[in-house]
């Protein structure tokens, strides 16, 4: 039943190859390093897999649809340190909140643009990239230090074993996943990837449903920068650089067209896991810094390739 | 119930509709009939919503409405199959019929229900045999135009609009589809019903409304009027003949097979087209017909059986290949594989053909679109520019369009998959003796069809396929509809 | 350890060749270009603000661009300062190793250029202010050595890329105190790109491998900051102390605050900016500067901390 | 005559409002600003397009077939580096030439990936991205300074009142026009990105037509980095992060559309030319830093907002 249904997602996670890549990596780490299975390690994988996440399940919304964002490595910094600089004067919730809001609403614009004027998404995020960037070192030209220790719970505390921003991202790729397969908006969002005239036709209301995934992509990006303002214990106006490139690599390794219409929750998070886990280990191997990129755009490629023959011709 | 009065539209400056009256009362069929780029289509989207009118009103029963989009349409329960198919490739047959309305259950959609009603309409509408759960794009095209018209039955239609549906149907799927209409119209619902195959109109319409140049040129029912009579209103001149008087005598062998087959299309094909000859191909949807004709054309491969061209076994492997020995491919779905929908006429007309336009490395873009304008020319293009992009053009005029691709390669063999699909009569005419001269210059032309009347008409003989398998091949002089049905559905001698 | 008079701008003298600035009452008034590489930095910020007051408040305009980390644009921003013209620019190289064709432009126009930060390896530089980066590194080595006692595990996180010089000297300075001492050094293999999420995220690497580390060097204070939140997380507070570059107010704080945050080397942002001013402005009016200073980085720990903390500094 | 022809590259220069936003432009610049219009500032706006001139042009190449190389950033760096590096021992043109060639070669890589087996180009090229940024690194982490001064001749000098590097723009995008307009393998690059499958039918070897988009991308990446490299008189490893943003950022303002088939020469360099006024009048106008930013977002949407009645419906 359950497999059933998350084979109706066409989820990676299932299919072979991909799974098989996993599971080699696992045994690989686990076997030729010491570190890796020690829970400190593990407990870093899951803390350093909580920004790329959240952008990674907003991109994918806007993916989807055909779309790209390209801001969100901005909004991350603006609503971290907009967070971080309002907790002197508001209440701690209620700064993270403002923070998070201000993500939708750079969600807003770029939604209203590609959707209501239909302009195209590329230029639109790339020009909002650039603005979004400004407006946070607008806020605060130097690194903002929250002064109450409380702001730091989000991204610093454990439930049981489990990281708190780690239970966010899991809840939050579980909802995505109810969302996407199982509401009639969801459905039309990946519709509107395949087909958008013909969805138009069955009068669907295309550019509501374009305008929702630019805010949800904005919350969660917001979502992103607190929780990291939150775990650094500083917000930086520099924070967030290219961090839009991992986000669509997670999706796209993860199955994800960028012409819009393919694409899986599941998938995604077997992307982030990855692009993760990439890191992680050639880090546990004391693989130097230039030797790392050109291995881990090695494997990004190995990985695609592996599992090329399931999707492609 | 419907009513349109000096209804008008203009693309980018041009009007293409000029004050359409347009009146018709529920549990009637109404058929439009009109020539390529007579306006039909545009008056359907305006129907539908898809596209807003310059002028005019519309009212439906009495009460006049705007129309502003697909959805205010669909609540005034205005539900259309477009001539073009619009459905999300990757999502099932379900998701599809039941776009944007999907059942739910506590706010969730419930997937069983969904596939359940899915399976209901399709057995409604006479099309059993299609899988809900399929992605769409695994379908035939015949079967996507089923998918299409299911998905206008998902919401009870007070009026359903019906573009050229009956393109890609033959035999059974057809009379499936006009009991549907039948039953409609018992129901009071309006039908709208726009074909180029006039044999059709005159067994379904109750009334039948000719288009010309985007106004109403006549309306008159089928028993006041006849296929010639409907012919000259659109065309405005007599058509003598359709088909031309074929006497040939076949030369040497141009395209032959044998034992041809693709596991799970085809099998055991064996074949074999002549210099002036055309070689019709029947069969029902699904009978492997399209997937033979790409595989001769090495779009796709073959498992195992010979190809010969002129008589020596060959192994292309590509259509670049395929080409350069002569064969030239008029695919079924003009809109997925046949055009760039962006790109110029020009730019379509000329892309089989790039290499033969260089001059000193350059394109001769004087010899290039003096050629393309006199296949035009032939084909009777309409409008004549050929900087246009292609998608603003009629879907008939896109198919001469692609049929100019391809004629203007010169080619040995021509194989054609439902070519005349939403040709109008005249230009269809055109094509035929187009074809006829080419083949008495020695080329071979196998040409794929589900309309009846055309694959005997303008063939010499005709291949029967059932099943993925050749069960008959029958002098043309000596087909009738009946035996060819029989021949498709495995039930002759 | 701050100059000693910022408004040496107003006490002009004879005007140098190129000079077009009109005549004020203060004294002569000029155009000054700051060219910044980055400001995608605190420190690199704060060295453009005090040069942009400075210039202010003594009269002159002063147009601020900048490069976005990209040496392209720096060129093509000195070219556009040199066309508005100016009198005379500063360059604050933040990573850069050199802009010949930059410097060259300048030369070519005939306006005095005052490098502040990098000293640039190629190219005519008129004059340069800027710190000892690796005296800078030896001073925290020698405190780490000294705390330690001769033995211990000392782990290093970089900022790089190596490209980036100032990080370079700063751990080879560590380095070559250290490894003398007898103390056992982990250099990072990945880099914390001069960022706190970077140095958190480093820092979070190394401690799961590696559960003896008595005392971590970050390259800047930055990334120290990081790496202090990471190892309060795994609760190692008091096993591992810290020990950054530049006295960023916050890594002051913590130095105050007496946590596990012991030591820094003063790289002033505000120091720096009022050196390079001056020395600019000295030359517009015609003085013959020295061509290199080093500006001292004292040493700061919690026992002199009070001196140079200031809540309200821009850096 | 060469008005229907420019026309036929349903160029954007030719078409209204983007034309109208650039006069409005240039207008406001000289009217406002003394330094404007100095032989000094409209030489600076020439080299300052250069590189991100030469990049969009092989990103519109690469766009027409509806790919996307992300790489073009890291290819600069390493063509740059490669051609200071080998100067030492080697002859400049040959020295440049292998750096140029290297860009090629990245190319050749990307496209064979793309082309032959089929994989999503934005994971490809971001791969490229990492991997060749790594290699730069490997080749030399740090600073090259080329000793030779003939080094700096091709990024420096001028003959006659133009920058030899914006003769070689120039000529390298009327090529580009010829290319893209009259011959058959432009008509083709075209057509792949409108419908790849039409292309295939009708005889075209799509594979290599797309491999040689990547190709020609890798190899102006290349020229750039070697124009760049020898501007600045200094080759640095890090040179071109983000540089494939801008590139894109061209090619998209100019009309091209990133589903392929869409786009045209004179449009990006309207694009390429537009962007470098944006940054070249802030700066003119001494906006500060982050200003710069934010304004320079909301130009370049209002830029897109303008042109956009013209194609979008
Ligand atoms: N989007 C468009 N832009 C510009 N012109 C268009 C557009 N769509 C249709 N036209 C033009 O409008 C005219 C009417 O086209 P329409 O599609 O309504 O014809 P039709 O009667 O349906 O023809 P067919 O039988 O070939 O389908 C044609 O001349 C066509 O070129
Ligand atoms: N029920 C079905 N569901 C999905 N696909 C089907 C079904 N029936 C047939 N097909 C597909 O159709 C292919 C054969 O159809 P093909 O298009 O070659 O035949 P055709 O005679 O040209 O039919 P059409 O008139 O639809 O073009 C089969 O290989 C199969 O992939
Ligand atoms: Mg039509
Ligand atoms: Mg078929």
């Amino acid at each position: 039943m359950i497999v059933q249904r998350l084979r109706d997602d066409r989820s990676l996670l299932i299919n072979g190859s991909f799974v098989v890549a996993f599971v080699v990596l696992l045994i690989v780490a686990a076997t030729t390093t010491d570190s890796f299975m020690t829970d400190d390690n593990i407990t870093n994988l899951m803390k350093q897999s909580v920004t790329t996440g959240l952008l990674a399940l907003g991109m994918l919304m806007v993916i989807l649809t055909g779309g790209i964002d390209l801001s969100v490595g901005s909004v991350v910094a603006l609503a971290g340190i907009m967070a971080a600089g309002l907790s002197a004067d508001l209440p701690i919730p209620l700064a993270m909140a403002i923070g998070v809001a201000a993500g939708v609403a750079c969600g807003f614009v770029n939604g209203m643009l590609v959707a209501r004027f239909r302009l195209a998404p590329f230029v639109v995020t790339l020009a909002a990239l650039t603005t979004i960037r400004g407006l946070a070192y607008v806020y605060s030209e130097t690194p903002v230090t929250p002064t109450d220790i409380g702001f730091l719970w989000i991204g610093t505390e454990s439930i049981g074993p489990f990281p708190v921003a780690t239970l966010i991202v899991v809840a939050v790729f579980a909802l995505a996943w109810v969302f996407l397969t199982r509401t009639g908006a969801g459905r039309a969002i990946i519709a509107i990837g395949g087909n958008r005239e013909a969805v138009r036709l069955a009068g669907v209301n295309v550019p509501r449903h374009i305008l929702v995934t630019y805010m949800i992509s904005g919350f969660l990006a917001g979502l992103a920068g607190v929780i990291l303002a939150s775990r650094v214990g500083i917000a930086q106006p520099s924070v967030g650089v290219a961090f839009e490139l991992n986000a669509i690599a997670a999706c796209v390794i993860g199955g994800a067209s960028l012409a819009g219409g393919r694409g899986s929750v599941l998938g995604t998070l077997g992307g982030v896991v990855l692009l993760a886990l990439i890191d992680n280990l050639l880090t546990l191997y004391d693989v130097q810094s230039y030797w790392q990129q050109v291995l881990k755009g090695l494997i990004i490629v190995a990985v695609v390739l592996a599992r090329r023959t399931e999707d492609e011709r | 119930m419907l009513s349109l009065r000096g209804v008008r539209k203009a693309y980018s400056g041009v009007e293409v509709l000029h004050g359409i009256d347009f009146e018709a009362h529920g549990g009637e069929v109404v058929a439009i009939a009109g020539a390529n780029g007579a306006g039909k289509s545009t008056l359907i989207k305006i129907l539908c919503g898809a596209v807003a009118r310059d002028a005019g009103t519309i009212a439906v029963d009495g009460r006049e409405v705007a129309l502003g989009s697909p959805a205010a349409a669909a609540a005034l329960g205005i539900r259309t199959v477009h001539q073009e198919l619009t459905l999300v490739p990757q999502l099932s047959v379900t998701e599809n019929v039941l776009l944007g309305d999907l059942p739910k259950r506590g706010g969730l959609v419930d997937w069983p229900a969904a596939h359940e009603r899915t399976r209901a309409l399709l057995s409604r509408t006479g099309f059993t045999g299609v899988d809900p759960r399929t992605p769409a794009k695994r379908l035939s095209v015949a079967r996507q135009q089923m998918v299409e018209i299911a998905k206008a039955m998902a919401s009870e239609p007070r009026m359903l609009i019906l573009d050229e549906p009956s393109a890609v149907l033959a035999g059974d799927d057809l009379d499936q589809l006009f009991a549907l209409i039948r039953s409609l119209r018992a129901d009071g619902v309006l039908v709208l019903y726009v074909s180029h195959r006039l044999d059709e109109v005159m067994e379904i319409a109750d009334r039948i409304t000719v288009i010309k140049d985007g106004l109403i040129a006549a309306t008159s029912t089928p028993r006041e009027t006849n296929e010639e009579e409907i012919v000259r209103q659109m065309a405005g001149r007599r058509l003598e003949q359709i088909y031309p008087d074929r006497r040939e005598k076949p030369g040497r062998e141009l395209l032959g097979t044998t034992g041809l087959t693709r596991e799970g299309a085809f099998e055991e094909v064996s074949l074999s087209v002549c210099a002036g000859e055309v070689v019709g191909v029947f069969g029902l949807v699904g009978s492997g017909r399209t997937e033979l004709a790409e595989c001769l054309f090495a779009a796709a491969p073959h498992d195992a059986g010979e190809i010969r061209l002129a008589g020596r076994a060959v192994r292309l492997r590509s259509p670049k290949e395929a080409i350069a020995q002569g064969l030239a491919f008029v695919t079924e779905d003009r809109k997925g594989s046949g055009l760039v929908l962006d790109l110029s006429v020009r730019d379509n007309a000329a892309l089989a053909t790039l290499p033969r336009w260089r001059r000193h490395g350059l394109l001769d873009r004087k010899r290039q679109q003096a050629a393309i304008e006199d296949m035009n020319e032939r084909l009777d293009v309409r409008p004549r520019t050929t900087s246009k992009p292609v998608k603003q053009l009629s879907g008939g005029n896109q198919q001469k369009v692609v049929l100019a691709k391809w004629l203007l390669s010169r080619p040995k063999v021509l194989i054609l998959d439902e070519p005349t699909r939403g040709v109008d009569v005249a230009a269809r005419v055109d094509l035929y003796r187009e074809i006829d001269q080419l083949t008495r210059a020695g080329l071979g032309v196998l040409m794929i069809s589900s309309d009846l009347t055309e694959v005997i008409g303008a063939t010499d003989r005709v291949l029967v396929m059932h099943e993925g398998r050749l069960v008959a091949d029958v002098p043309s002089a000596e087909a009738d509809e009946e035996l060819l049905l029989a021949h498709s559905i495995g039930v002759a001698a | 350890g701050s100059s000693d008079d910022k408004d040496s701008g107003s006490s002009g003298s004879s005007g140098t060749a190129s000079t077009t600035a009109s005549e004020g009452s203060g004294g002569r008034r000029f155009k000054i270009g700051m060219a910044n590489f980055t400001l995608g930095a605190p420190y690199f910020i704060g060295i453009s603000k005090t040069v942009e007051r400075d210039g202010q408040r003594a009269g002159n305009e002063v147009l601020v661009t900048d490069a976005k980390g990209d040496a392209a644009a720096l060129t093509s921003n000195v070219e556009d300062l040199l066309a508005q013209g100016v009198d005379g620019i500063v360059i604050s190289g933040g990573p850069l190793e050199a802009a010949p064709a930059a410097l060259n432009a300048i030369k070519q126009k005939g306006i005095p250029v005052v490098l502040v930060d990098r000293k640039f390896q190629s190219g005519d530089y008129t004059s340069w202010v800027g710190p000892d980066n690796e005296a800078i590194g030896r001073q925290d080595g020698e405190y780490i050595s000294e705390r330690l006692g001769g033995s211990g595990k000392v782990a290093i996180i970089r900022g790089g890329p190596a490209d980036n010089s100032i990080g370079l000297a700063r751990t080879e300075g560590v380095r070559s105190v250290l490894e003398g001492a007898g103390i056992e050094l982990v250099v990072a293999p990945d880099f914390g790109e001069w960022s706190s999420d970077g140095g958190l995220r480093v820092m979070e690497n190394l401690l799961a491998k590696n559960k003896d580390l008595d005392a971590v060097f970050c390259e800047n204070d930055s990334m120290c900051l990081g790496a202090q939140k990471a190892i309060r997380d795994a609760g190692k507070s008091e096993q591992i102390f810290i020990a950054g570059v530049d006295g960023q107010k916050e890594a002051l704080a913590e130095i105050r605050r007496g946590g596990n945050y012991e030591v820094t080397g003063l790289n002033d942002a505000v120091t720096m900016g009022d050196a390079a001013f001056e020395r600019l402005i000295e030359l517009l009016d015609g003085g013959q500067a020295e061509k290199d200073t080093v500006v001292p980085s004292p040493q700061i720990t919690r026992a002199n901390v009070d001196d140079y903390y200031d809540p309200n500094s821009e850096f």
